[in-house]
């Protein structure tokens, strides 16, 4: 127990020196993790392997939300040793996707791992010769059944994911999901990349629905690691950025929803509606997606007060309709009808993938960066937190409108009560000196659940490492379990009720 | 032959309508009443593209389908205007030849060796295998009623008269029309607008056919909605109307039908797959009881 | 008109058979109540005023305003999901529907007997036979409330084919019925659910040998 | 005249209910058995006239109506014991008695209704306090049970209304429109026989949940599982007396006309079951009040039998009946005391009863060997007479199948009953807290000692009551 209480505990975007973080011999970090990884207050919110000379340093990062703080724990595997370690999949099984990613990019062999297959097919990974059509699906000899493959590139106009049904005439009994198409490396391109705005634009870029979540854990990050003061607005800015982006994606994924259970008339205006809303944004930056709205450092689209009067129009238009609209189609019973007990996942199935964000609110999971591990917005501007019970496409359904209501309210929460000044406003600042030897974390509650950007420099305060971690990455096995069961003609609602990034997942 | 082609008029504009419906109630901007017919050009314009694994069956599936439904159509007459054939027992040979199209559809679909063409070709078998028969049994009770086997003399002696008649009539819309809903696979059985094979039903039946074909296949789904409008319209039209008035009741029939189908379609969401069947068994049993009400009419049935 | 009702009431079984939703098992209790007092008013106009009276207050006050009210009511206050899967498919339900008004229609025309009605005896039939299937295959007991009052309109249309000669000891027992169906069943829903947190049949499995 | 008491009885119930005082409650509880009494000494001397119209005082009325002023009086003894043990509150007790004295009440209607309607209701009426009794310990199970009681029994009357409108329409085209039993039996022969079939099938149904008869008796056997004791004793005996006796009312109809045969083979079957899913059920009881809960199904099959089989068998059916009320509620009685020791009934838990209360674990002997019907009991003399009955009837295989059942059912009991009186008890069950009170057994020595008697020596007026109750039959 003793060494569970000395365990380095760093706050959300803090900045911790390497050397502090104390390695610790596998046995030891294996017994540790597992200790903290049964609390149910605790989850994995990163876990990766990165090259320290030539051993391999290995850093996991468990949040608390109980404590609202983040446990960092480290080993390392040196280069002469047999690059295999026990899995820890075998018992925290939401664990699995990272020890995957190891796998895949170091060539570390995980025993005893039950789904050891590649993640993402990056361009940096330790085996070139792992093709991707050679993906190892998991396949069931039977007379009965059949398979069904879908993908990579189909019918609707989405990324590139190859889906592979085990089919018992029309039910689904298992659904693997295999992508890594597009072979991107966003991650080396952090450390190629050597200008802070090229960085910033690689942000913006990771996942184009994301656009201010995953800009705002990279802004974060980069200014922790710089010691870079910002001011409250700026905050504040980049949580309304952050609100918008979750209203206008959770619409448009209603709209969605509307058109794949065939519901034109709420698919139409949930698309209106969710135009209202990116079109204030590219009012106020002049990008429907927000790109170049956050900087790190500071912004060249302050919020005014012009601004606000012109946001609380917007939205007093938008909610009126919204509700309108709302009423109508949650009371449908057809709607009702076809979303109600389609692709359930308990609240037991959820915690064992580790599901995050609205994934597992649906289910009853009570987990939230912006109230366990609130940034200085949320800390002035509280924030609760809806969870839904039933864990089907109709709670997933109906807890985007109820976070949009909640966002909503916050907003206006916002605007009452504070005041935008030009005086607070800070100009980006690309010239940031990052501390030598440090590692930063930056958790953000984008509108999918939470982003975690982690950062390392090396001893002459350059990156050294990045670290990008997209919702997706765990949230995917939730979808592929909702398949259980389930009539394969339900795929198509199932999945856009979790809308998951294909490019958050092919980093 | 009035009655043939005021069918082939109708429904040039028929899907046109539906699709402007939909628009009007979603707030679109909406597209002419002759753009189904347009975009039809356009597919005749273009050549057929077919797939090397496919045989003659489905080159020749799009024109046996479209002349099965062209021959239905000879058989429907509209109030006093007789059809252009007619027989005894001809409502048996109406059902069979839109089931040989449908057949050699579900083959064409087969035939492409495509795992999702036959998994659409499944479920639209099923379908209108559950659809049968509703249909039988609706006309059945008709002609025990009239006490006649045609199309023709079976709606020449349909009489209103009396209030179990009127709930036969109402009853018997509202099965053609969710008759024709479903073996054109509109909604809530089909989305005709869905983009995911997995959900298709008819759609994914026909997507290899290209071109020449497509359009083949698309006219004979507006025949096919014009065919059940008429089958509807005759509940309503008296054949001691005049003339001219039988033919302004039709067309306005077909276009009541039409705002209809665009109505369920933009106000309700689909079904679950899995409902479907029993969705449609549904109108089976609506028929059986449009049946005993016949057999109580006709005093097949005595009760006091 | 009787006749209107009474295929009216035969479409309304269809439905049940069909409907899966809880608020429209209680929307088609509410119309059944309709269509009863539809039936009463066009056919038992011949008998005493008062026993008129008091049935037409049966139906439309009990059977279709109070009865539904009350149950949407116990739905609310336990929370009921939305739907209640029966357990077997909705697709043999309907054939057994189908096939239940198919064997009452012949079986009520065989009888010749001048002192009922047959005609109430047609769907007063099915619908018992129906309500008693709708027990079995639901597995929660608000819907085994629902099946119960189905087989109650079966027997108020059968007892309406006796109607003419003995009706007050009928609409007496009627009364009583509903009463202690519904309010007390009710109640007791209510209890069930508030004790186990649910009102799913199988809660309901302490007791066993 | 029973208008009166049927509304006193109202009144009184009502006033306990809401004025909740423990001494008035004790003093109307002391008046309604009181006039419970009287009413059944009245009936017995007007005995065969027609009171308050609907109501008619005859044969088998009356004595069952006896049976149930004399378990009454044990009954109201007992729950006074219950209820003193289980601190309840004033409003619990007073809701305790209200039910009762309602439940007594309705019990009563039932006994002496003259139209199968009013029959009928008050029928539908004990369910209504059953299940307020049952549900009376707010238990889950006592929920599940009170519930299970409550929708079955519903269901099952609602079965055996149909069969009523079934009655009711081969009635009225003989122009009978009062549904009077008297009416009825006086036209029965001219019925049409596929209703009177229809109709008994349907009220055979639907009281079996009453009467504690296959097929419905599942939700009995529930209900005795949670009541309470005395309330236990109660749903097994005269609650099922008057299942038993709406089934016995259609089946005197039944029994004018040439549907007789049937519908005895009807009851033969019913019998048969009943028996057999009583032993089945009996060899894996785990439970003492479900046991005897499956003796009473057992005993209900019994009965049916001898209304199944004619003759003898009618007399030896309502002797059987009179004598199990008597027994079963003893047992009940003197099981709720056995709990006292062990706050158990299931079977693991208590044992090495007779060590601790020799005077109760003599009474449970003594009720043990009666409900076996080993002689001395009386319950000897009404089953003997049911087969002898089956042997002159020639339904030997029946005869000899239910000899191999009561067997079975006589193994299973013994072991059970002699396992909870002998075997070694454990240590850590601590007595000396409570000290047996032998005074609690005397009602159940009065109980089984009456059933002895009445089987040995029946007196004359006993003997024709049931003779002429069954005149009818003959």
């Amino acid at each position: 127990m003793n060494k569970l209480d000395s365990i380095l505990r760093i706050k959300n975007n803090q900045s911790v020196e390497l050397q502090k973080i104390e390695t610790l011999t596998y046995a030891d970090f294996y017994s540790i993790v597992l200790e903290l990884l049964k609390k149910e207050e605790n989850h994995c919110v990163t876990y990766f392997a990165y090259r320290r000379k030539d051993d391999l340093q290995f850093i996991i990062a468990i949040a608390d939300d109980k404590n609202h703080d983040i446990a960092i724990l480290s080993h390392i595997l040196k280069a002469r040793k047999k690059q295999e370690l026990n899995s820890l999949t075998q018992s925290i099984f939401a664990l699995h996707i990272f020890e995957r990613e190891i796998y895949e990019n170091f060539g570390v062999n995980f025993i005893n791992h039950p789904w050891q297959k590649p993640v993402r097919f990056p361009h940096n990974r330790a085996d070139k010769k792992l093709q991707i059509n050679d993906y190892p699906f998991y396949s069931i000899k039977s007379e009965e059944l059949h398979e069904v493959g879908v993908g990579p590139i189909h019918a609707g106009i989405i990324e590139p994911g190859h889906f592979r049904f085990i089919c018992n005439g029309e039910n689904v009994l298992h659904l693997e999901i295999q992508l890594g198409w597009q072979h991107r490396g966003v991650e080396q391109l952090f450390l190629n990349k050597k200008h802070n705005l090229q960085r910033n634009l690689l942000a913006e870029n990771i996942a184009g629905d994301t656009v201010i979540g995953h800009t705002t854990a990279f802004a974060q990050t980069m200014e922790t690691l710089a010691n870079k003061q910002i001011s409250e607005q700026l905050h504040l800015e980049r949580a309304l950025a952050l609100e918008l982006e979750r209203i206008a994606v959770h619409t448009g994924d209603i709209g969605a929803l509307c058109v794949d259970a065939a519901y034109h008339l709420g698919a139409n205006v949930f698309g209106i509606l969710r135009t209202a809303i990116i079109n204030f944004t590219q009012l106020w930056c002049g990008n429907r997606f927000g790109k170049s709205l956050v900087r790190m450092g500071g912004t060249h689209f302050p919020f005014t007060e012009d601004l606000k009067i012109e946001l609380l129009q917007m939205l007093a238009k938008y909610e009126k309709q919204f509700e309108e609209m709302a009423d109508l189609t949650y009371r449908l019973p057809s709607v009702q009808n076809r979303f109600d007990f389609v692709g359930t996942v308990t609240k037991k199935q959820a915690q064992l993938v580790g599901t995050v964000g609205l994934s597992a609110r649906m289910s009853n999971i009570v987990k939230d960066i912006r109230v366990s591990h609130p940034n200085i917005a949320y800390l002035n501007f509280p924030y609760q937190t809806i969870t839904l019970k039933k864990g089907d496409v109709f709670a997933r359904f109906l807890l985007k409108k109820k976070e949009i209501r909640k966002s909503i309210a916050w907003i206006r929460n916002l605007m009452e009560h504070f005041q935008f000044d030009n005086k607070n406003t800070q100009k980006p600042d690309y010239q940031l000196n990052l501390k030598p030897n440090n590692l930063a974390i930056s958790l953000v509650e984008a509108w999918r659940g939470e982003v975690c950007h982690c950062a390392i420099t090396d001893e002459n305060g350059d990156l050294s490492h990045y670290k990008v971690k997209d919702p997706s990455m765990h949230n995917w096995k939730a979808l592929e379990l909702s398949l259980r069961n389930v009539e394969i003609s339900d795929f198509p609602i199932n999945n856009k009720s979790y809308n998951l990034s294909y490019c958050g997942n092919d980093l | 032959m009035i009655s043939f082609l005021l069918i082939l008029v109708s429904s040039i504009f028929f899907v046109g309508i539906i699709i402007k419906v939909k628009a009007k109630i979603a707030a679109r901007k909406m597209p002419s009443v002759f753009q189904p017919l347009f975009d039809v050009i356009r597919l005749f314009k273009k050549g057929a593209i077919y797939s090397s694994t496919t045989s003659v069956i489905f080159k020749i599936t799009p024109l046996v389908y479209m002349a099965s439904v062209l021959m239905a159509t000879l058989f429907i007459p509209i109030g006093s205007q007789k059809g252009f054939l007619s027989f005894e027992g001809d409502f048996v040979f109406f059902a069979y030849l839109l089931a040989m199209g449908k057949f050699m559809m579900i083959i064409a679909a087969m035939d492409t060796g495509s795992g999702f063409e036959a998994m659409g070709a499944n479920r639209e078998a099923l379908y209108s295998m559950l659809v049968e028969p509703a249909f039988f049994i609706l006309i059945g009770s008709m002609a025990l009623f009239t006490h006649n086997t045609s199309f023709q003399d079976l709606y020449m002696n349909l009489h209103a008269g009396t209030e179990l008649t009127y709930i036969i009539s109402i009853a018997a819309i509202y099965i053609l029309i969710y008759i024709a809903m479903i073996e054109n696979s509109r909604m809530p059985v089909d989305d005709p607008k869905t983009h995911l094979e997995l959900t298709m039903v008819h759609e994914v039946m026909v997507l290899d056919n290209s071109g020449f074909d497509l359009g083949l296949i698309h006219i004979a789904t507006w025949l096919k909605f014009a065919i059940y409008g008429g089958l509807i319209s005759n509940f309503v039209i008296q054949t001691t109307w005049i003339w001219y008035y039988q033919i302004t009741a039709f067309l306005g029939i077909q276009i009541l039908f039409a705002i209809i189908i665009g109505l369920v379609e933009a106000f309700r969401a689909r079904n679950k797959m899995e409902k479907n069947p029993q969705w449609i068994i549904m109108l089976s049993a609506i028929a059986v009881v449009i049946f005993l009400t016949t057999l109580i009419i006709t005093q097949k049935i005595i009760l006091n | 008109m009787t006749y209107l009702f009474i295929i009216l009431y035969a479409v309304t079984l269809i439905y049940f058979a069909l409907s899966e939703r809880v608020k429209k098992f209680i929307w088609l209790l509410a119309i059944q109540g309709s269509i009863l007092f539809g039936i009463v008013f066009f056919s038992l106009n011949k008998i005493e005023v008062f026993d008129f009276v008091f049935i037409l207050i049966e139906t439309i006050l009990v059977k279709s305003i109070i009865v539904p009210w009350f149950l949407n009511k116990v739905r609310r206050h336990n929370h009921l999901k939305r739907e209640h899967e029966p357990s077997i498919p909705v697709f043999y339900s309907i054939i057994v529907v189908v096939i239940s008004l198919l064997l009452s229609f012949i079986l009520s025309s065989q009888l010749n007997d001048n002192q009922i009605h047959t005609k109430y005896f047609t769907v007063a039939f099915a619908s018992i036979l129906f309500g008693v299937y709708f027990i079995i295959i639901h597995k929660n007991i608000f819907s085994h409330v629902v099946g119960y009052l189905i087989i109650e309109n079966g027997i108020f249309l059968l007892s309406l084919a006796v109607g003419s000669v003995m009706p007050m000891m009928v609409n007496l027992a009627i009364l009583l019925d509903v009463l202690m169906g519904v309010l007390v069943l009710g109640i007791f829903i209510n209890q069930v659910g508030d004790t186990f947190k649910s009102v799913e049949i199988d809660q309901l499995s302490n007791l066993k040998d | 005249m029973f208008i009166l008491f049927v509304i006193i009885s109202i009144t009184i119930s009502l006033s306990i209910f809401f004025v909740r005082n423990n001494i008035l409650t004790k003093i109307l509880s002391a008046v309604f058995l009181l006039m419970l009494t009287g009413i059944s000494g009245y009936a017995f001397i007007h005995i065969n006239e027609i009171s308050s119209h609907y109501y008619k005082f005859d044969d088998l009325g009356v004595l069952l109506a006896f049976v149930l002023s004399i378990l009454s009086l044990a009954t109201f003894y007992h729950s006074y014991l219950y209820l003193k043990r289980h601190n309840f509150t004033n409003k619990q007790e007073a809701g305790y008695y209200a039910s009762i004295i309602m439940l007594i009440t309705a019990m009563m209607s039932a006994y002496f209704a003259e139209n199968i309607a009013v029959l009928w209701i008050s029928i539908e009426t004990t369910t209504l306090f059953v299940s307020i009794l049952i549900f009376f310990e707010r238990t889950k199970e006592a929920l599940e049970a009170a519930w299970k009681y409550l929708f079955v029994s519903s269901v099952g009357v609602a079965l055996a209304f149909i069969g009523i409108l079934f009655l009711s329409i081969t009635a009225s085209s003989n122009g009978i429109t009062d549904l009077s039993l008297l009416h009825l039996i006086e036209i029965a022969s001219s019925m049409s026989s596929i209703w009177l079939k229809m109709a008994f099938l349907l009220v055979l149904t639907g009281y079996s949940a009453k009467m504690g008869l296959f097929p419905l008796h599942t939700v009995a056997i529930d209900a005795h599982t949670v009541a309470p004791p005395p309330i236990s004793a109660f749903i097994s005996t005269t609650l099922m007396n008057v299942g038993f006796l709406g089934i016995y009312r259609v089946f005197t109809i039944v029994a004018q006309t040439e549907v007789l045969h049937w519908a005895q083979n009807v009851l033969l079957i019913a019998g048969v079951l009943s028996v057999f899913m009583s032993a089945i059920q009996l060899l894996k009881i785990k439970h003492y009040k479900r046991m005897f809960a499956f003796s009473s199904l057992e005993h209900m099959g019994i009965v049916a039998l001898g209304l199944g089989i004619g003759g003898i068998g009618y007399y030896a059916a309502i002797l059987h009946l009179v004598f199990h009320s008597f027994v079963k509620a003893g047992l009940f009685y003197q099981i709720g005391q056995v709990h006292r020791y062990f706050k158990s009934y299931w079977i693991k838990d208590a044992y090495g009863y007779f060590k601790i209360n020799p005077v109760g674990g003599l009474a449970l002997i003594l009720g043990f060997i009666s409900i076996l019907a080993i002689p001395p009991s009386g319950m000897f003399v009404s089953e003997f007479l049911t087969f002898k009955a089956m042997f002159l009837t020639k339904h030997y295989y029946i005869a000899i199948f239910i000899l191999i059942l009561l067997t079975l059912i006589i193994y299973s009991f013994s072991k059970n009953i002699l396992h909870l009186l002998f075997n070694e008890a454990d240590e850590e069950i601590e007595i000396n807290e409570i000290k047996p009170n032998p005074y609690e057994s005397i009602s159940q020595f009065v109980l089984f000692g009456l059933v002895i008697y009445l089987g040995i020596n029946p007196p004359v007026f006993f003997t024709d009551l049931i003779d002429a109750a069954i005149a009818i039959l003959n």
